[in-house]
């Protein structure tokens, strides 16, 4: 299987009924992902593309195993939705929701801790195994089934890579956004440390920006447990010091936010460092993949 | 949104810790409301200021008067100096640096101190990182006073009691205030009470909403004292709220991502380009967005061409064509757009481009290389 | 506490909750104040007082006042009414049950609800606990929407929003306010909003010195409208703050531990004797609560023969003696004292009963039956 | 080993320099309980009765093992001191301290939940097991080691049963109070279960008072789960309905509340019933231990 899903998953979709909730509930359908059931409250009782809907998740896992949450309730609502999934058992939560205040992810990503769970996000695209399994916003026509690993901080710079790559005949194995807001739950290192144990990724891609001092912790942690080989993008060396280019993780914080410096640590643990999206073909088939 | 020095010390005293008495001095006749001798401190949202001249004391009222005057005529790192908080000065005996923050290495709240307080506490955090002690707070249990006097130990301060106390109050207006760093740097102690000579708050602008009515007050507060001189295009940003920042250049840039909007400015670059801004819509833009987005970065005078890098997920190519397409029915413009387009929706996105005459790349590279040529050919 | 009703309607008022207009009547002349149609409720602190005829609906001025002075001179379920509380009368349309509470067996905090609200609740609870809805809630996180909509959809409730909003008023209460009960029964639907009928709210007397001045209001609030008759001892064992159940007999005891003390109590029984009291120390008792304990407990004229029945653990044998010969030596009393003593310190308390001239049993089965044995003999 | 503590027992005393701490500290250890370590806040690096003394429990435990804590921290202090025992990974807490509010006290348990901690109390005596360690208050020449495991609400209930037993000869294994407020820790199943699985106890006495609904959840566990014998005493069963005798637990709550329903229940499940301490020699010594 690729990690954390594969095409068994089991998947509800909270927020269904939301213009982006049910438009991106019928793409992943269609792309065969094993939608079982949606959740959005007061419209319990219906049908939205053929799925069923409940008005609260404990109801939905009382007639469904659900393996997965994809979460597109408002940031509002979000966490009170985020708690409900954790409280019902579920332990894999994507939160796509931008704008959670901070104070209301702490509470979530430690109660998913307390309760053994995954939170990819917020903020996060999702996470797309080709072939297999959609559970998040790709524009799944850039990707193909292959054996690339891919982990971004940012959702469009990893559709961006997927498509260069699809483009040049590599397939990905899966495709992570961590998310792009100042706190997220799952990890890069867990992720890349996932990749580095699935037999159906052969190396990994890492896509980084300029800010916060993510890709030193990646480097440090590449340094000691991976063996396989990972190419690292890291965008923004144009970028004027001090200035916030869009993520709040993107605010050049002294040298080690630079994209140099992130460069160098990286290359320093053997990292492959691509210029820009155009050189990854390149890079990954010198490596014989 | 990071509060100006008056507001945060002002929240603080309001929640009962205390601080110097004070007077705001927005022009030179607010001189009368200060006693003298006093502590003129410029109110400008960053970091040290006292080392560029923005901290002066003065004795006398002849004094006082030529330094208020240099200092509204001064600018300091980059901030026109709008006002200034006068302060009566506080005999210290030991200045200590405490901070509640949101860590985003472990997403914990830290509780931080240090007894090297006062201006050079960046040096101490880089040269002697011992000298700051840390505790991480549970968020579903709350800072318990055992973590509280844990670093009054640590710190050696006697008055326990009173040091728990505070703290406390700080935590409280961090979980209250949807804070993600509220500092007190220096905490002063003086001869019977600790006392915030300056602090730094910044608060969640994604909780806004649970505190309208404070955030409205104080951004209010900061827009009268904000004259530093704002190109149209940036006034327009800030009025719709879309993150936008200027870079000087030629080539004005929407992406509907940061990190494809980034790697779009780094290809500009690299292919010899100049950059006019970098502007990012966020997941969720739609038709008007697109729109208003375009009517902010084309209000730069500056800007030659025009690139808009999509690549939608969340974002919906035929709403960002819709957008596009009436952005340039309702303008009467001249300048030359060039489009990336793919993505969700793209096949009913592009179609609509074209009806209106506009054209779309669907390779980055391609349409970089495209916008820097029109760029120099123009 | 457990307060009356109208300390528990307003506090929910003051939180913003819809209740009934309402009136505190605790003069047949309060009547002035109140409009007709009315309901007269009496505030007495049991429940069941509807079915007991202490709820009076009154159309006129001359029934209302026949049946407040009926009321005025009635007692219910061994409480005599002393106030009541006139509200207007409200169309309901229908009766539902919520309830927030600690809940001893799971350790959780619990919210409770019910279609079937009123008078009959706990008919429902025992006949058709199905109809009890129950959801635990995560003290570390607090009750979450989710959680509330979950019951609204159970009662089937048309207005989520208000009963949402309602729920969390009701949950902020309880956490504010350390409660162990917060019920409101019946909440009414009627035609635009939700609205407590009656409530009942039980704070936790442990956390009453985080709530002094709420706690001491209501406290003299009740103490003002309770006219049962107290004997001495009871009234002296409220003063003092002493766990005192006075039981009729004739044997006084004293214990050191709610276990043993029963286990006293029992065996009192079992041997012919009639208890007058029981009355516990806990763990925490010195000399000076034995001493005045002793005196609570020999205020009763009904006490022949007292029992210390002493087993100490945290209690310490030699303060326990200490406290009784004070009291000895402070009161001219005839009643004899047969005490038990063994536990922690023993060694050194014995002696000093001795000294005193009394005398000590180690074996509980002896004290028992000696007392028993006085008792009968007097 | 008995359950829960034995010679190997490294122990912290929280609150030691109060009346009470000192003076049980003091006896503990002259009993042969291994303290290793004192805290209270103000009072660090001086010695009571040669034990050394912290300011905070994260200083105790570097310094040492602590594998169990007494606290005998005043009540309004309780909460913070025992997730300050909590949050520095000791497994086992011991809370003496009566009048605890509620409040704290569900914070408290649920806390220790989620460190996986087990929490003896509030308003509990503590336990002792006879001739190997004592982490209580018990008057301890009341107690001797033997094969009858103690388990009751009440402490003082437990020292006279005791008593009765080692007068008669009779010792105890490991002899526990559960607690006598409204809500706690330990629960009377989870020490009946360790009974069952502890080879040193042969018999066990489980005691309880009139009130709340304990004793019938203990006869359903018995049912299920035991196989040795356990012998009952309820007492209480002069006290008049709806009088409240001391503990909050001791409330008659309805018909489950009473002496005589409760006893109903236990003698269904084949527990044999005591009428009081005095009979309990005699009901041992009829099951031939």
């Amino acid at each position: 299987m690729a990690i954390l899903i594969d095409e068994n998953t089991r998947v509800l979709v909270q927020g269904i009924t939301g213009n982006v909730g049910s438009f991106q509930a019928q793409i992943m359908r269609d792309y065969g992902t094993k939608i079982v059931a949606g959740v959005t409250p007061g419209k319990g009782g219906r049908k939205v593309h053929g799925i069923p809907i409940y008005d609260l998740v404990e109801e939905a896992v009382q007639e469904h195993q659900v393996d997965a949450v994809i979460s597109f309730v408002p940031a509002r609502f979000a966490k009170d939705a985020a708690i409900e999934v954790l409280s019902s058992g579920i332990r894999f939560l994507v939160l796509t929701a931008e704008g959670i205040p901070d104070h209301d992810v702490l509470i979530v990503l430690r109660y998913a801790a307390i309760k053994g769970a995954t939170v990819l996000g917020p903020d996060t695209p999702g996470l797309i195994s080709p072939g297999k399994c959609k559970l998040g916003v790709h524009p799944h026509t850039m990707f193909m089934e292959g054996r690339v690993g891919i982990v971004s901080k940012s959702g469009s710079l990893s559709y961006e890579v997927g498509r260069v790559l699809t483009k040049n005949g590599i397939g990905q194995s899966t495709v992570v956004g961590i998310g792009g807001g100042p706190i997220w739950g799952l990890s890069q290192e867990a992720v890349l440390q996932m990749f580095e144990e699935d037999p159906e990724t052969e190396i990994i891609v890492l896509l980084g920006e300029v800010g916060g001092k993510l890709e030193h912790d990646a480097a440090a942690f590449i340094e000691e447990h991976m063996n396989k080989p990972v190419i690292a993008l890291i965008v923004g060396h144009t970028a004027p010091k001090g200035a916030q280019m869009g993520h709040a993780g993107a605010i050049i914080e002294g040298e080690e936010g630079t994209a140099a410096s992130k460069i160098t640590s990286l290359e320093r643990v053997g990292a492959i460092i691509a210029k820009s999206s155009l050189d990854i073909p390149e890079l990954i088939k010198k490596k014989g993949i | 949104m990071r509060l100006l020095e008056f507001q945060a010390i002002r929240l603080l005293a309001e929640k009962g810790i205390f601080v110097p008495k004070g007077v705001l001095v927005t022009s030179p006749k607010d001189l009368q409301k200060v006693s003298l001798p006093t502590v003129l401190k410029a109110q400008v949202p960053v970091g040290g200021r006292g080392k560029a001249g923005g901290i002066r004391r003065v004795e006398q009222a002849e004094e006082a008067s030529s330094v208020v005057n240099e200092l509204f005529d001064s600018t300091i790192m980059g901030h026109p100096v709008q006002a200034l908080l006068a302060e009566d000065p506080v005999e210290v005996s030991r200045e200590l640096y405490v901070a509640y923050l949101i860590d985003k290495q472990a997403n914990m709240p830290l509780l931080m101190a240090s007894s090297a307080g006062g201006i050079d506490i960046e040096e101490v955090a880089k040269k002697t990182p011992e000298r700051i002690i840390k505790k991480y707070i549970d968020p579903v249990v709350g800072a318990q006073d055992y973590a509280i006097r844990s670093l009054a130990k640590a710190l050696e301060i006697e008055d326990v009691r009173a040091f728990v106390s505070l703290i406390r109050k700080i935590c409280t207006i961090f979980q209250e205030l949807d804070a993600t760093l509220l500092e007190i740097n220096p905490l002063a102690i003086t001869s019977n009470e600790l006392m915030a000579l300056d602090a730094k708050i910044l608060l969640d602008d994604k909780a806004a909403y649970r505190h309208q009515e404070l955030f409205s007050e104080l951004e209010s507060e900061q827009k009268y004292l904000d004259r530093r001189h704002k190109s149209r295009a940036e006034e327009l940003s800030e009025k719709r709220q879309i993150n936008y920042v200027p870079l000087g250049g030629n080539i004005g840039m929407i992406a509907d991502g940061a990190g494809t909007g980034m790697l779009t400015l780094d290809m500009i670059h690299d292919a010899g380009g100049k950059p006019a801004n970098f502007c990012e819509m966020g997941g969720m833009a739609n038709a008007e967005i697109m729109q208003r987005t375009m009517e902010v970065v084309l209000a730069d005078d500056l800007v030659k061409v025009l690139i808009i890098s999509l690549i939608g997920g969340l974002t919906r190519m035929d709403e960002m064509a819709e957008g596009i397409v009436r952005y340039v029915k309702d303008n009467d413009q001249s300048v030359p757009i060039v489009i990336r387009m793919c993505g969700t929706n793209a096949d009913a996105g592009i179609p609509m481009l074209r009806e209106a005459g506009l054209d779309a790349y669907e390779d980055l590279a391609t349409a970089v290389q495209t916008a820097v040529q029109q760029a120099k050919d123009l």
